[in-house]
């Protein structure tokens, strides 16, 4: 599987650590239990297009987001987390 | 009828022509059923099974999107095996592991049962000490474990890499009593012996929908072959949880990734039970036909496709080099991939779910296939009692809220680390 | 002929970790160090002075004739634009060159070396046969820069002299 | 011999030795193993898996299922080796396997008298009782009498290595659509790899007598492959299989770089693994001929008919003398007419078809003397070797011919294993009689034979115009080329069973080497296997080497027609990665014993193993365990010395493994606070905390240090084995959780070498060793830190003790490790400093009651450490909330003690469970474990640390630490985790 860095390009998605559904922000400070159990716990998980995190840890070292069908592993973009840089 | 050397001798007499099928191939009952069993593969029928033989339960069905066993049950390495550490955990693999040693006498059915051993490795200090706290724990549950030192380890498997290895082997965890047994006939025989105690099996029947009455609880099923009314459903989908339990509106702290496994061409036997690595990913044991049965890891990203990466094939090959090099010039036959339902904490849910009438058994990782008999058992247990079996009580919905995990590796909330 | 390949080790008295201050744009710092930093995946050179770009707003400064403490007079240099953080001790650098020296490297690189696809100038961070490895391209010999984390360098020199053996006449053209 | 006297694609000038169960025997280069047993009238190859039934070669190529042999000798054995694939070389040693005590009589043979019990799924439905004898008796017997070869046990010498491949195109298969598209690309610019699996270019063009532009097939094939080499853009890869299709077009490709020789040149691999990463593929793989089910098909002498054409022509080696072909299509009555000319009887042609092709053939079969038998099928054969067949005429009547070869074409299977890699399920095609690919891999497309184009004009034009539709789709200007090929009738009607009733002949194969028959499918559809994965998990049909390449098709038409359904509804099973067995070894490659994982040296490693030192692998690093001296008798007394002499006097001990961060930037202090359970913003510049991380699940992560350098310059240690999780989990906080922060990070765990300077003579040694630095109380008191010059560089200068002594870490660039550690020894030598290792390290740690690996084992929260008081309640941090779940704040969870022996000799072990005293052993009354232990020399006798349900309550109660796997339970005391100088006045010192 090649995954599209956004800096490096693609590659080999051995350089990389999978981390898994990039949906879920981590909830503000003070918010209750049960809204950090759902942001630890409670991850996406479809038969289909999901957008997740990868760490490109041989590589530049960005947490990248990539979208990419469990179906099929069809990888459809990589870009950075977040508002653009 | 019966299988025995008796029948089978009778019936060569007749060229074999006196067998009839293995299990019923049932249709949907339209007056439903007392439980509905979504999932035939080895959980849902030995679910299945346990209940009418156990509960007395007989208006009972399992639906199977496709054919019988097709999931996991058919797509593992086939190793049984009761060595775990955590008191979550321990009673309730002991317990199917003595289901195992009764099975086929239970079944009538030969599931080969093979206690050839099964043997991890260790290669430093602290991973000796943590086998030790393990195999502890096993003793204290009842379970057979032994501390081998490396003269103990050379002597069972003297084709390891003594000499020469990156990471040298130090010792041993031996569990005597773990080992192999025959896959697709645990699935075949259980459905046989559930059929004959007239669970109706029904494959080519997928799950699209669930059936529930004004207050939200679930009253039965929607299928590819029509809507079937059930008093309870159990859901025994193995990496499909997440998809299933969807159709309900849940979420389940689940993560559903590929595990890969090889077999090689068929070789002499040279493997006596199940070895595995521990300075890597790598596991192998030898099927009774001859074929070196091994994998590693699972490849670390969410997926539904059955099949994985090429950094795992040769991750689970280097591993095996490093251990064995006696095999490097055995040849890998064939490969495939399994969906395994990873848990947040690498332990498994036997739980009712959030929805009444809607009941779990789920997150086997990809240790699911020697959990078949005792996941049957207390899963039945769950649905006709409505109390867990007492080897099972630890398996709640609940621990990830609660925090009283049944962390093995102790990685945390990362399933692909587990 | 050429030798088909060289591996020799580079002094490099002075490596260090550029990292931009968060909303500071890389030609902000091309005055202070003097070159003009690649602003995607590259290298740039000017006289003793590489710059690799390890990610975005992240650059890797070599320096042949750093005099002492690179990495601190860097620093002051860069003050309030730019982290900087000593890497002197972190890499071992070495050269390979040679017709060889790109079938070399693809037995171990999952890149694509070819001179359409990497050529002098171009950069990349990734792995070779497990180790971690900062690879740029300085000529068309060509002319390889490896940087390794240095407690692998070991490991990597084996991995090179096994991998050069087993190099065929096939491989000799690149 | 049976080597006719001229033509062939053989060298005659290179005549090679080899042997055969030991007998000498003699071909040519360009020979295969299989075509010289051939030409040498070797039949009889092997024994069947099941039935131990003789067995010759059925085919001539890669599909063999029958002529299985053990290639060489020694370490070097490669067991299941198929003949047909094996190029001869001088010297080669092959064996038959699977037999006992010989090929020609083999004990096992008598299986087949059992045959009406061991029918498929037998073994289900018996050995049953009594439970024991499984695993003592039938099990054995099963095991001993399965599998095929025998591997040598000896480690596989040879070695093997990886490679990338990058490409616009790669094209799979060298035969006649292969080598179309590849010049098509070639010639257009197009970077090309050419994955050719046979040594030689051609394909099919060497194994038949056909013409392409004018000239021999093989002769164009010849060209072909010598003008793309000559190409700059393209790579041409002979020897080379495509084993497997991975997702983001990547291919796997095994070459045999030394499998033709007689053993691999100095250096060298025997096989190399390709990555190929290929925006686009043609798969170009051929089709594969079908056998045809009838009885005796199984026996030494019937071979398929493409395999008699490939032996005939291109081996110049004859199967037999007389021959009968049987086929169902055109082909077969080529391989007739091939028969013919090579100057051998062909008895008879026997095609169920009632109507002749109009084949070239035809009359001068007829000619020849064959005789031509429409509408007849073939019931059985007899003798091993082949003797005589009997025909089934189309009248019914009954003809028994004499012969020595039966040539069986039962049509042709496109070859697109590859196809269903990513799990796209071929279609079924009523008009071509086969399945082929619907749907394909992303940037793959079939050509050719592969694509259900039989006759070698279509397959030419097919791979040109895929290639041009390649260079289209990649925007390359590509005028076609034409290259010029015979459309021959390449018609058949598949005919998948000769429904002869059972009792009147021998067994019909369905699958050979697993000998399951005809009777076998229909037993299994009896007995409800009626999906055909069910069906191959029974009979284990397509489960043999080939993975069913031969057979899977003929038992998926079998199984259609016993229930009632057409082929297309019953579908196929998808072949799996590797598309053709591949060693383990060369998927490992270069990553193997010694080398399995790099290793990581510290700077001072040279210096470390000058003294003396063991080493332990710590991850991947390699750190030094202890220094032996001269005397010692074991490593016990060694490690005692390194803490006693360190406590009393002073240690040095290498510890630059730890993960070290430089964290800068205005807001690294804000970080800091939300990653670490204590606050760090508060720490002066010049000063050291220790902190702890958690988890965002509540648990520890990691420990370690955090210095301020500067206003906005940290620097964080953390544990060995976590360096890389922590420096991950920071890049995730301010990348993705709080990107607005303004942090730069980057590890610089490689450019620090530190050392840990313990023991109350370390203030003296460094005042010595650093001249002009004041490391007085005053100026350096615990936990703070300086930055001074030396040797030219920077060096970092931290009073942090790990040893619970006065103690330093002295941290330079690693250029200067080396240096540094001689220069403190050289002036410590003075103060009699000693080095130690991890292991007194590890002693010292636990006496002190510091938590290390072995208690952050990531089920343990800062409470059950002890470190909860560390827990701020001022300020968000990553881990607090979920570490406020029940679980996790249980009084009773298992908490951080110490234990001491009661009888203060007995040793207490890592990993033994606490039991109250007098309480049965059982899960029941399990109250924690012991994480770490160790003989502690300061006091004396042995302590550990370990986690005990309501521990800190519990201090002077007595425990049974309970160790049934490595000895006696031991009594111990409970007592308070630090051993030792609990007020540390030491460090303060």
């Amino acid at each position: 599987m090649r995954i599209p860095c956004p800096f490096c390009g693609s590659r080999d998605s051995r350089e990389f650590v999978h981390r898994g559904d990039a949906g879920p922000a981590r909830p503000a400070d003070g918010a209750d239990a049960e809204a950090m159990f759902d942001y630890v716990y409670q991850r996406a998980n479809p038969a289909g297009l999901i957008r997740e995190h990868w760490y490109h840890a041989q590589g530049c070292r960005n947490w990248i987001v990539v979208e990419r069908d469990t179906r099929s592993h069809a990888v459809s973009g990589g870009a950075w987390p977040g508002p653009a840089r | 009828m019966r299988y025995s050397i008796f029948s089978l001798a009778r019936q060569a007499l007749h060229r074999h022509r006196g067998w009839g099928p293995a299990w019923r191939d049932a249709e949907p009952a339209e007056a439903g059923y007392d439980v509905v069993i979504v999932g035939g593969g080895g959980h849902g029928l030995a679910t299945a099974y346990y209940l009418a033989r156990v509960h007395g339960l007989t208006r009972v069905a399992v639906i199977e999107k496709g054919w019988i066993g097709g999931g996991n049950a058919g797509r593992n390495t086939t190793i049984i095996r009761s060595n775990y550490g955590l008191p979550g955990n321990e009673p309730f693999y002991e317990f199917s592991m003595k289901l195992w040693e009764g099975l086929e006498r239970e079944l009538n059915y030969n599931a080969m049962v093979s206690q050839r051993g099964v043997l991890n490795l260790y290669h430093s200090d602290p991973q000796r000490d943590a086998y030790a706290r393990r195999g502890n724990a096993m003793r204290l549950h009842g379970a057979d474990a032994e501390l081998l030192d490396r003269d103990g380890v050379r002597a069972m498997v003297p084709f390891l890499d003594f000499e020469n290895a990156r990471f040298p082997v130090q010792g041993g965890l031996l569990q005597r009593r773990g080992g192999t047994a025959r896959h697709d006939a645990v699935v075949w025989g259980y459905a046989r012996a559930a059929s004959a105690l007239g669970v109706d099996i029904i494959q080519n029947c997928e799950l699209t929908g669930f059936l529930t009455d004004a207050s939200g609880a679930v009253t039965g099923v929607e299928t590819t072959r029509g809507p079937i009314r059930a008093g309870k459903v159990g859901l025994a989908v193995a990496g499909n949880s997440s998809r299933a339990v969807a159709l309900a509106g849940l979420t389940l702290p689940i993560e559903s990734h590929v595990l890969q496994a090889f077999v090689s061409e068929g070789l002499k036997p040279v493997i006596p039970g199940v070895v595995t690595f521990g300075a890597g990913h790598f596991y192998i044991s030898q099927s009774d036909k001859g074929g070196l049965v091994f994998g590693g890891d699972i490849d670390g990203y969410n997926s539904y496709a059955q099949r994985g990466n090429l950094p795992v094939v040769e991750d689970v090959c280097e591993g095996g080099m490093a251990v064995m090099p006696m095999i490097g010039r055995a040849r890998i036959l064939r490969s495939w991939g399994g969906i395994a339902d990873m848990s947040m904490d690498g332990s498994p849910i036997i739980d009712a779910s959030p929805l009444p009438g809607l009941w779990l058994n789920a997150g086997w990782c990809y240790g699911g296939f020697k959990a078949t008999p005792a996941s049957g058992y207390c899963f039945a247990h769950l649905l006709a009692t409505e109390t867990p079996h007492e080897t099972a009580t630890a398996f709640r919905l609940d621990r990830f809220r609660t925090g009283r995990l049944i962390d093995e590796k102790g990685v945390g909330a990362q399933p692909n680390l587990h | 002929m050429a030798e088909p390949l060289i591996l020799h080790p580079v002094d490099r008295p002075g490596i260090a970790t550029v990292m931009a201050r968060k909303g500071v744009a890389p030609g902000t710092l091309n005055a202070a160090l003097g070159l003009s930093l690649p602003d995607g995946p590259g290298a740039a050179f000017a006289g003793s002075r590489t710059a690799i770009a390890t990610g975005p707003g992240t650059w890797l400064v070599l320096d042949d004739h750093a005099g002492a403490d690179f990495a601190g007079r860097l620093a002051e240099t860069l003050a309030g634009i730019a982290a900087v953080s000593d890497q002197s001790g972190s890499y071992l650098v070495h050269a390979l060159s040679g017709p060889a020296a790109r079938a070399l490297l693809q037995r171990g690189l999952a890149i694509d070396l070819h001179p359409d696809a990497f050529g002098p100038g171009s950069a990349a961070i990734s792995q070779i046969a497990h180790i971690g490895a900062v690879l740029w391209q300085v000529d068309d010999a060509p002319t390889y820069r490896i940087a390794v984390w240095r407690s692998y360098a070991e490991s990597f020199r084996h991995w090179v002299e096994v991998t050069a053996v087993s190099l065929d006449e096939a491989d000799q053209g690149g | 011999m049976t080597r006719r006297a001229t033509g062939g694609l053989i060298d005659r000038a290179t005549p090679l030795h080899f042997t055969f169960d030991g007998r000498a025997l003699s071909g040519f280069a360009g020979d295969t193993l299989a075509s010289a047993l051939v030409a040498n009238g070797v039949r009889l190859i092997g024994r069947s898996f099941k039935y131990h039934r003789p067995r010759g070669i059925l085919t001539a190529g890669s599909e063999e299922p029958n002529a299985l042999v053990t290639l060489r000798t020694g370490a070097a054995a490669e067991p299941n080796t198929r003949a047909t694939t094996v190029e001869l070389f001088d010297g080669l040693a092959a064996r038959s396997q699977n037999r006992w005590p010989s090929l020609r009589f083999d004990a096992l043979a008598v299986n087949q008298l059992f045959a009406p019990l061991f029918v498929a799924g037998f073994y289900y439905k018996t050995f049953m009782w009594p439970a024991a004898f499984w695993e003592k008796l039938y099990e054995p017997l099963i095991r001993r009498a399965a599998g095929l070869g025998a591997l040598s046990m000896e480690p596989d010498p040879d070695a093997y290595d990886h490679a990338h491949a990058f490409c616009d195109l790669l094209v799979i298969g060298g035969g006649p659509a292969g080598l179309a598209a590849a010049l098509t690309a070639g010639r257009a610019g197009l970077r090309v790899v050419l994955a050719n699996d046979d040594p030689r270019a051609g394909g099919r063009l060497l194994a038949e007598n056909a013409v392409v532009d004018d000239v021999p097939g093989h002769e164009w094939a010849g060209t072909a492959i010598a003008e793309l080499a000559g190409m700059a853009n393209v790579r041409v890869l002979a020897r080379t299989a495509v084993i497997g299709v991975y997702d983001g077009c990547e291919y796997a490709a095994v070459e045999r770089v030394a499998d033709h020789l007689p053993s691999p040149v100095s250096g060298q691999p025997r096989q190399r693994l390709w990555k190929i990463v290929a925006t686009r593929a043609i798969l170009a793989t051929g089709a594969t001929e079908r056998p045809l089910v009838f009885g005796g098909n199984d026996r030494p002498g019937v071979m398929t008919a493409s395999a008699v054409s490939t032996y005939v022509n291109r081996f110049a080696a004859l199967p037999g003398r007389r021959a009968v072909v049987t086929t169902t299509s055109d082909s077969g009555w080529q391989t007739a007419l091939d028969l013919v000319k090579a100057g051998v009887t062909v008895v008879a042609i026997v095609d169920p078809r009632r109507i002749a092709p109009t084949h070239h053939a035809v009359t001068t079969l007829i000619r020849s003397g064959t005789e031509i038998m429409l509408g007849a099928r073939i019931s059985d054969v007899f003798g091993s070797p082949v003797r005589k067949v009997e025909v089934v005429k189309s009248n019914g009547q009954v003809r028994r011919l004499a012969c020595d070869l039966v040539a069986m074409a039962g049509g042709w299977n496109p070859a697109i294993g590859l196809g269903g890699h990513l799990g796209a399920r071929p279609q079924w095609s009523a008009e071509k009689h086969c399945f082929l690919l619907d749907e394909a891999p992303p940037g793959l497309a079939a050509a050719g034979a592969a694509a259900g184009k039989f006759s070698l004009g279509k397959a030419l034009a097919d791979g040109v115009a895929q290639a041009v539709e390649v260079c289209a789709a990649l925007g390359r200007d590509c005028p076609p080329p034409h290259f010029a090929g015979h459309d021959e009738p390449a018609d058949g009607t598949p005919f998948w069973h000769n429904a002869t009733p059972l009792a009147m002949r021998g067994k019909a194969f369905v699958d050979f080497q697993h000998d399951v028959t005809d009777s076998d499918v229909a037993l299994a559809a009896r007995e409800g296997f009626t999906s055909v994965e069910h069906m191959k998990r029974y009979t284990t049909l397509g489960m043999a080497t080939d993975q069913g390449r031969l057979s899977q098709l003929n038992g998926h038409a079998l199984l259609a027609a016993a229930t009632g359904r057409a082929i297309a509804e019953v579908g196929t099973i998808l072949s799996r990665a590797p598309w053709q067995p591949v060693a383990i070894g060369v998927m490992a490659g270069a990553h193997r014993g010694a080398h399995f994982r790099p290793e990581r040296r510290t700077a001072g490693h040279d210096w470390a193993a000058e003294q003396g030192a063991t080493f332990v692998d710590a991850g991947l690093w390699k750190r030094a365990q202890w220094f032996a001296r001269p005397g010692e008798s074991d490593w016990l007394e060694t490690v005692n010395r390194e803490v006693t002499m360190t406590r009393q006097g002073v240690g040095i001990c290498d510890v630059s493994t730890l993960g070290k961060i430089d964290l800068m930037g205005p807001d690294a202090a804000v970080l800091l606070d939300r990653l670490y359970i204590n606050t760090m913003s508060t720490l002066p510049i010049g000063k050291a905390r220790y902190g702890v991380m958690l988890r965002e699940d509540g648990f520890v992560m990691d420990d370690g240090t955090v210095t301020r350098l500067g206003d906005e310059h940290f620097y964080v240690t953390t544990t060995t084995a976590n360096a890389a999780r922590v420096m991950q989990h920071l890049d995730f906080a301010r990348q993705v959780l709080w990107p607005e922060l303004d942090v730069q990070a980057c590890s610089v765990t490689e450019n620090w070498s530190t050392y840990a300077v313990a023991g109350p003579r370390s203030r003296a040694l460094l005042a010595a060793a650093l001249p002009g630095c004041d490391v007085a109380d005053a100026a350096l008191p615990y936990m703070a830190a300086t930055t001074l010059r030396w040797n030219g560089g920077p060096l970092r200068l931290a009073r942090l003790s790990f040893s619970g002594e006065l103690a330093y870490e002295v941290s330079v660039p690693a250029q200067h490790g080396d240096v540094l550690v001689r220069h403190l020894f050289a002036t410590g030598r003075a103060f009699d400093v000693v080095p130690y290792g991890t292991e007194a390290l590890g002693v010292m740690r636990i006496e002190k009651g510091h938590p290390a690996g072995n208690e952050l084992n990531g089920t343990t929260t800062a409470a059950d450490l002890g470190l909860g008081r560390m827990m701020s309640r001022k300020k968000d941090y990553v881990g607090r909330t979920m570490a406020g779940r029940e679980g996790l704040t249980d009084p009773a969870r298992p908490a951080l003690v110490g234990l001491v022996p009661v009888d203060r000799t007995s040793r207490i072990r890592a990993g033994g469970h606490l039991l109250p005293p007098g309480a049965a052993a059982t899960a029941a009354s399990d109250e924690g474990y012991v994480t770490s232990a160790a003989y502690s020399p300061t006091l004396g006798h042995p302590i550990a640390l370990a986690l005990l349900a309501n521990g800190p309550s519990r201090h002077g109660e007595h425990v049974i630490v309970h160790d049934p796997v490595r000895g006696a339970d031991v009594e111990a005391q409970v007592c308070p985790p630090v051993f030792l100088d609990p007020e540390g006045t030491r460090l303060r010192g």
